[in-house]
């Protein structure tokens, strides 16, 4: 009886704490963000929608078309376009779209570009009426100096060197972009440099078996074979980009 | 008991039809899509036939599919809540294939994250555990505090809330931000005062303990039986922990107790135990910090200063215990031919991993051992002769995560 | 309805045999409902609904507190009749299988006649019924008292009696209910066999 | 200054408006009806005999005006009021996007589920699936007709919805809408609903029992089941409402202020009282444990009733999906969601009146010296006698005594409902054999004892 009666009087005094607790609550600040109103304050590593940066120095585009990126990704969300040019040798940007529809945000390929160019903004909000306006490219995708500037000092990025204006680089960089680029375009890095950079010179003498700047000799050979079909289809459509984004444009204006 | 004798015991009952009901895949308590199919007599649970498959992304052939360094950036989302176990355990069985060594302030690094994801699991599991029991207009939002602010510092290091990505094969992604440590340790010291709020608020009351305690019984030997692992198996009574069992990564170096339940392996027992485990986690975190070589990411930075970063192998400041990554990530990713298997304690059990690798950038075998697919298992073990309240009670107290099931 | 004085004229004139007539028009259809409906459960409710009619008609009759009782019983007690007829029926199988009922309607339909002969003698012999008019004067306060003393007085034989048959009941249901030695326990029993050997070869899992 | 202090004063600012919206509407289509027409009526020139009866018809109306015009508009609130303070306690800000500080959010919920598909499952009892809603909101609309009378400090307009049985007639009245649960969960054809009826009908015939008995126990302080008569009893202050033994404490510490105040007359007067009944303190103190004890036992009673955590079993999101309504959409819905909250105030105001003294504040002075106050300054203004006169308007529509006593049972109710709110972000909920064996073995035979104690206790005291 007495057993009962303790026990009831125990069972109520568990449930008061916990009311208690609940009713402390009360005098606590909310923690809502109320999201439209206030934007979220994320960190520079935030993986959001993906961008091509300029040097927010000299406002030049950084993509060298090496297309480390596209051959990174999982998703294979990326599709770059590039010619050689025939006065120069040198390859030309001339499409670069992402499919941010297929896009996962993983962020490989910021990881592997040699030029710092492809970076994540910390732009999430994407929402479109369509998934064609998803596939975004190189006129939607370029960030602004300011805007390329913001993200580079956001992300501790190392700001690259300008290239070298009469750049009489060799043609063989069409096959080994990231050795040709790479090195002038990567600088002694500052302290606030993250990752991948650092962490590749470092850890140079542990992995032996490969030499820096070897990916493209790396590269297994359905891959490359793909890639090489990849390569000359885009030859093939170079010439017709407007016809792309003359396609491209009604979508969005419909949306 | 001979068979005749238990009809001749059951037979005097009233007779009754059974019901069959299926439960799921959209029932709100099933944490995702799982499948039960139930056979009821009344209330109670007479079958169970869980029915999985319904998130089957052939996780494994992917990994057969895609080079290392992709495939890093999918196994997150293997167990969405604890990515950094996922990447962790494919990272050791491949650093054991190749054989490379993570340097110290790498492991350092693993550790602390792993551990911060470890509490977000769990904090997560309490907050829909108190959602399964009924809790659910107040107390999942205490929990989801919480959550919500360690996931903002893995965010800010490793780029996403939760397929970070951050752990890989040869160390970790990247150093932490300017001020990140200050902030995680600001955490580790509030946070076993939240706790306390959320035991004075469950752990005593009346109602959960009736709902839980002698709910969904998990016997010692029948867990073991069925590979049951982790908390849940702990809670039964076996102090099967990988951290403390078979010390990997820096654990050996950590001072901390894994909690065992000498109970009856009830849900009330795993309950108590995945409590008690976040504040050991939030201790290993706390050591972890005062440890990790180096210190803080900012006075680390500060002395790098002096050799501007140089990154060489022999810097007093770059190389040797200071590196986080021993393997220089890209597309070209190789790992060594071999094969081999290490397994870690991930918030759900035993996470294992099993690679054969031919020497190129892509996997020949990918196996995984995943903890909430052997958890499942014994599901219908613990249901049969419970009421149908009880199923959301036990259920939710093993804590599976279905994507992790299906794989 | 204190306060309304000509109201309450009027409605007694003009409203009260209306009411009496509605609700005699709701209850007799659904009464026909109860006994012909094939759903056993819609028959439960539509015999809640008769209830709730006779309600009103006492309610005509200033019996306030009777009125009252019978939602409060009827309307819980049927739901529960109908909780039951729920659970002991299976309405699927009973639409399949509609017995014919032919021998059974004869003696049925007698029996109704029957009954109906005594009660519309009873009425029509009213002039020898021993009707209290004192008591319909009665406010309902005083209604209200009149009937707990009748129920404590004149009546508690019968109050009581009815009590004990309840009980009765109730000790019934609950020696029904109470669960039997059955799979538990007997799971309980192997349980612990297990239990003596499990400890020992949990232990040596963990030590290999 | 901390942010938590501002979302409060949201909180309490939201409240404060709607309730004035909500009795402000009340007030204005009870005088309109009540008050104006029949002065209209009167004035028009009819003959008087028709003009009389129809002005009482109109007064008839009155109650049902105030119901109809207050149980819509005040569960709208509720639900807001419930989100809102379901926020707080989980440090969150709830709606408060529709309109200033989301005052309008569940108006605007309202109408999304009015213009909602009405959806009918294949294989549902139409008839039934349409009814039970109904079933299961109007006892809740006509059930508190008794208690208008006590809320309103037994205002002329609401006299004759007093019943003498009225206690018993709301709680008869409550015990409908289970039905209207087991009809909706049957007529879903679907195993979840009918599993939700079940546990229902089971819980509400469980949980009736206490419910009543705790009723009863006051019921027996006041020998009478009329509200305003109970209401009343309880006027004089704090001491003397049923919670706190309906008065039992009263002599005791009128001792005390007496003993204070040196007038030894009184003392010695309620000394030669003590001396007939010496076990009088002890009676007293063990009727007031009772009451309280009767109190939670009626709160949990009561939150059984209505469906609420901890006993929210018919419904249990996670077990059963949505309970009984699941395979509710629309308006139907709406009319369950609406029920749910009248009921929870309905159970709520009951408590005010029965154990927490109705309309009268809790100290002596407070509602005495408003009244005078309010009285005084009515009595100023001119022309009072003369109709249509700007002091007829204002005094046929102020009256102080409502005002004072409406004041106070909002306050109560509401504190209540507030509390209910707590509840329900703490609890878990029960499972149904423990919730049925804490009912049965628990709950009935402590009322039970408490009841025959009370009987004897209250011979003592």
């Amino acid at each position: 009886m007495f057993g009962l009666v303790g026990r009831a009087v125990e069972s109520l005094y568990y449930v008061c704490v916990g009311l208690w607790t609940v009713a402390k609550h009360t005098g606590r600040a909310p923690i809502t963000k109320e999201f439209p109103d206030t934007m979220p304050d994320l960190p520079g590593a935030f993986r959001g929608r993906l961008a091509l940066a300029v040097n927010p120095e000299t406002s030049e585009h950084l993509c060298i078309s090496c297309r480390q990126c596209e051959r990174v990704c999982p998703d294979k969300c990326i599709d770059i376009t590039a010619h050689k040019s025939p006065e120069t040798g040198k390859l030309e940007l001339i499409d670069f779209k992402i499919d941010h529809g297929l896009c996962m945000f993983c962020g490989l390929c910021t990881e592997v570009c040699p030029t710092t160019c492809i970076i994540n903004t910390n732009d999430f909000e994407m929402s479109d009426y369509s998934r064609e306006a998803l596939i975004y490219d190189l006129k939607k995708l370029t960030l602004t100096q300011d805007e390329s500037a913001h993200y580079f000092s956001k992300k501790y990025l190392p700001i690259p060197k300008p290239k070298p204006k009469p750049a009489p680089k060799p043609a063989a960089a069409a096959a080994k972009p990231a050795d040709g680029v790479a090195a002038p375009a990567k600088p002694a890095p500052p302290a606030a440099k993250p990752a991948e950079g650092a962490a590749a010179a470092k850890s140079a003498p542990a992995a032996t078996d490969k030499p820096a700047g070897d990916a493209a000799a790396t590269k297994p050979t359905a891959e490359k074979k793909a890639d090489d079909s990849k390569d000359s289809e885009k030859e093939k459509a170079a010439p017709e980009p407007s016809a792309a984004e003359g396609k491209a444009e009604p979508d969005k204006t419909e949306g | 008991m001979a068979p005749e004798k238990i009809e001749a015991l059951t037979s005097t009952r009233l007779k009754t039809d059974e019901m069959i009901i299926n439960m799921g895949p959209q029932h709100p308590a099933t944490h995702g899509v799982l499948r039960l199919l139930l056979t009821l007599d009344g209330e109670f649970v007479k079958h169970v036939e869980p029915v999985v498959g319904h998130l089957h992304r052939a996780q494994e052939w992917q990994g057969q599919n895609r080079t290392w360094f992709q495939y890093q950036a999918l196994i997150d989302r293997v167990d969405y809540l604890s990515g950094m176990f996922t990447s962790w355990a494919m990272a050791r069985a491949a650093e054991k294939v190749d054989g490379c060594q993570v340097p110290l302030r790498g492991e350092y690094m693993r550790v602390i994250v792993s551990e911060m994801n470890r509490i977000t699991s769990h904090l997560l599991w309490l907050g829909t555990y108190g959602i399964d029991l009924g809790a659910m207009f107040g107390f999942p939002f205490y929990p989801f505090r919480e959550r919500e602010k360690l996931l903002d510092l893995l965010e800010a290091i490793s780029g996403q809330r939760m397929m970070f990505n951050y752990i890989r094969i040869g160390g970790v992604q990247s150093e932490a931000p300017p001020g990140w440590f200050a902030k995680v340790s600001e955490f580790v010291k509030e946070f076993p005062d939240r706790v306390d709020e959320y035991e004075a608020i469950l752990t005593n009351n009346p109602i959960f303990i009736k709902r839980t305690k002698g709910v969904g019984i998990l016997k010692k030997q029948l867990a073991l039986d069925y590979g049951v692992t982790g908390p849940s198996l702990r809670a039964s009574g076996v102090p099967l922990d990988l951290r403390k069992t078979k010390p990997y990564s820096v654990y050996d170096r950590l001072k901390f107790e894994v909690p065992i339940h000498e109970g009856d392996g009830d849900t009330f027992d795993r309950y108590v135990l995945r409590v008690k485990e976040m504040r050991e986690s939030n201790e290993i975190l706390r050591q972890c910090l005062e440890q990790i070589p180096g210190g803080t990411a900012d006075e680390l930075r500060e002395r790098r200063k002096a050799c501007n970063s140089c990154g060489k192998a022999d810097c007093s400041n770059c190389g040797g215990d200071l590196m986080i990554m021993a393997k220089k990530q890209n597309a070209g990713l190789r790992i060594k031919a071999g094969e081999g298997f290490d397994a870690i304690e991930s918030p759900r059990g035993i996470l294992g991993c099993y690679i054969i690798s031919t020497g190129g950038d892509t996997a020949y075998r990918f196996k995984w051992r995943n903890p909430s697919f052997c958890n499942l298992a014994a599901l219908p073990d613990l249901l049969i002769d419970h009421p149908i309240a009880d199923i959301m009670a036990i259920f939710g107290s093993i804590d599976v995560i279905l994507p992790d099931v299906d794989r | 309805m204190e306060g309304f004085p000509q109201l309450t004229t009027w409605a007694q004139a003009n409203v009260e045999q209306a009411v009496f007539y509605l609700l005699a028009v709701i209850a007799i259809p659904l009464a026909y409902g109860v006994v012909c409906d094939r759903n056993i459960i819609r028959s439960g409710f539509l015999l809640i609904g008769v209830f709730s009619t006779i309600a009103g008609l006492f309610i005509l009759l200033s019996a306030q507190f009777l009125a009252l009782a019978q939602i409060m019983i009827y309307g819980v007690g049927i739901t529960l009749v109908v909780v039951i007829a729920l659970m002991l029926t299976n309405p699927k199988a009973e639409k399949e299988s509609m017995p014919a009922l032919s021998i059974h309607k004869g003696p049925a339909i007698f029996v109704a006649c029957f009954l109906f002969m005594c009660v519309y003698l009873a009425l029509r012999s009213a002039e020898n019924w021993p009707v209290k008019t004192d008591v319909a004067a009665l406010s309902a306060a005083e209604n209200l008292s009149r009937i707990g003393q009748s129920l404590l007085t004149n009546y508690s034989f019968h109050f009581e009696f009815a009590s004990i048959l309840l009980l009765a009941a109730l000790i019934g249901a609950v020696m029904l209910a109470k669960a039997e030695p059955a799979v538990h326990d007997l799971n309980e029993l192997s349980a612990n066999e297990d239990k003596l050997k499990s400890s020992e070869r949990a232990d040596d899992v963990v030590k290999v | 200054m901390n942010p938590a202090v501002f979302e409060i004063g949201k909180f309490a600012r939201l409240t404060v408006i709607w309730l004035s919206i909500i009795f402000g509407a009340v007030w204005a289509a009870c005088w309109a009806v009540g008050v104006f027409a029949p002065a209209l009526i009167n004035a028009s020139g009819m003959p008087t005999e028709t003009a009389s009866l129809a002005s009482e018809v109109l007064r008839a109306l009155v109650p049902v005006v105030a119901v109809a015009v207050f149980i819509p508009i005040n569960a709208m609130f509720m639900v807001l009021c419930e989100r809102r303070a379901l926020a707080l306690f989980t440090v969150r800000k709830g709606p408060n996007r529709v309109g200033p500080d989301g005052l309008l959010q569940t108006a605007a919920d309202a109408v999304k589920l009015l213009f909602k598909e009405d959806i009918t499952p294949h294989g549902a009892d139409a008839v039934m699936f349409t009814a039970a809603p109904i079933i299961f909101f109007a006892p809740s609309i006509i059930g508190v007709l008794p208690l208008l009378a006590a809320a309103s400090g037994n205002h002329e307009l609401f006299r004759s919805v007093n019943l003498p049985t009225g206690i018993f007639y709301v709680l008869a009245i409550a015990s409908i809408p289970v039905v209207g649960i087991v009809m909706g969960g049957w007529a879903s054809n679907n195993k979840y609903s009918l599993v939700g009826a079940l546990r229902s009908a089971a819980q509400a015939i469980s949980y009736e029992i206490p419910l009543v008995l705790s009723i009863v126990a006051v019921c027996l302080m006041a020998g009478t089941l009329d509200v305003v008569k109970i209401a009343d009893q309880q006027k004089d202050s704090l001491l003397s409402w049923n919670i706190f033994g309906g008065g039992a404490l009263l002599p005791y510490v009128n001792l005390v202020v007496a003993g204070l105040q040196g007038n030894n007359e009184q003392v010695q007067a309620i000394m030669q009282h003590f001396q007939a009944q010496p076990l009088g303190p002890f009676a007293a103190v063990l009727m007031v444990v009772c009451c309280i004890i009767f109190f939670g036992i009626y709160i949990t009673g009561a939150c059984a009733e209505v469906n609420r955590i901890p006993f929210d079993l018919p419904e249990a999101e996670s077990e059963l999906v949505s309970g009984y309504n699941t395979e509710y959409s629309g308006i139907k819905f709406a009319i369950f969601f609406l029920a749910e909250f009248t009921n929870l105030f309905v159970v709520c105001s009951i408590a005010s009146i029965m154990f927490l003294g109705g309309g009268h504040a809790p100290l002596p002075g407070l509602e005495q010296g408003f009244t005078e106050m309010l009285g005084g300054i009515l009595k100023q203004l001119p022309g009072s006698k003369e109709i249509f006169s700007p002091g007829w308007l204002i005094n046929s529509l102020v009256n102080p005594s409502t005002v004072s006593q409406a004041f106070w049972i909002i306050l109560k109710t509401y504190s209540l409902v507030i509390f209910a709110i707590l509840i329900r972000a703490t609890l878990p909920r029960f499972r149904i054999d423990q919730l049925m064996a804490f009912g049965w073995k628990r709950l009935i035979p402590l009322s039970l004892i408490l009841l025959i104690a009370l009987t004897y206790l209250r011979e003592l005291v």
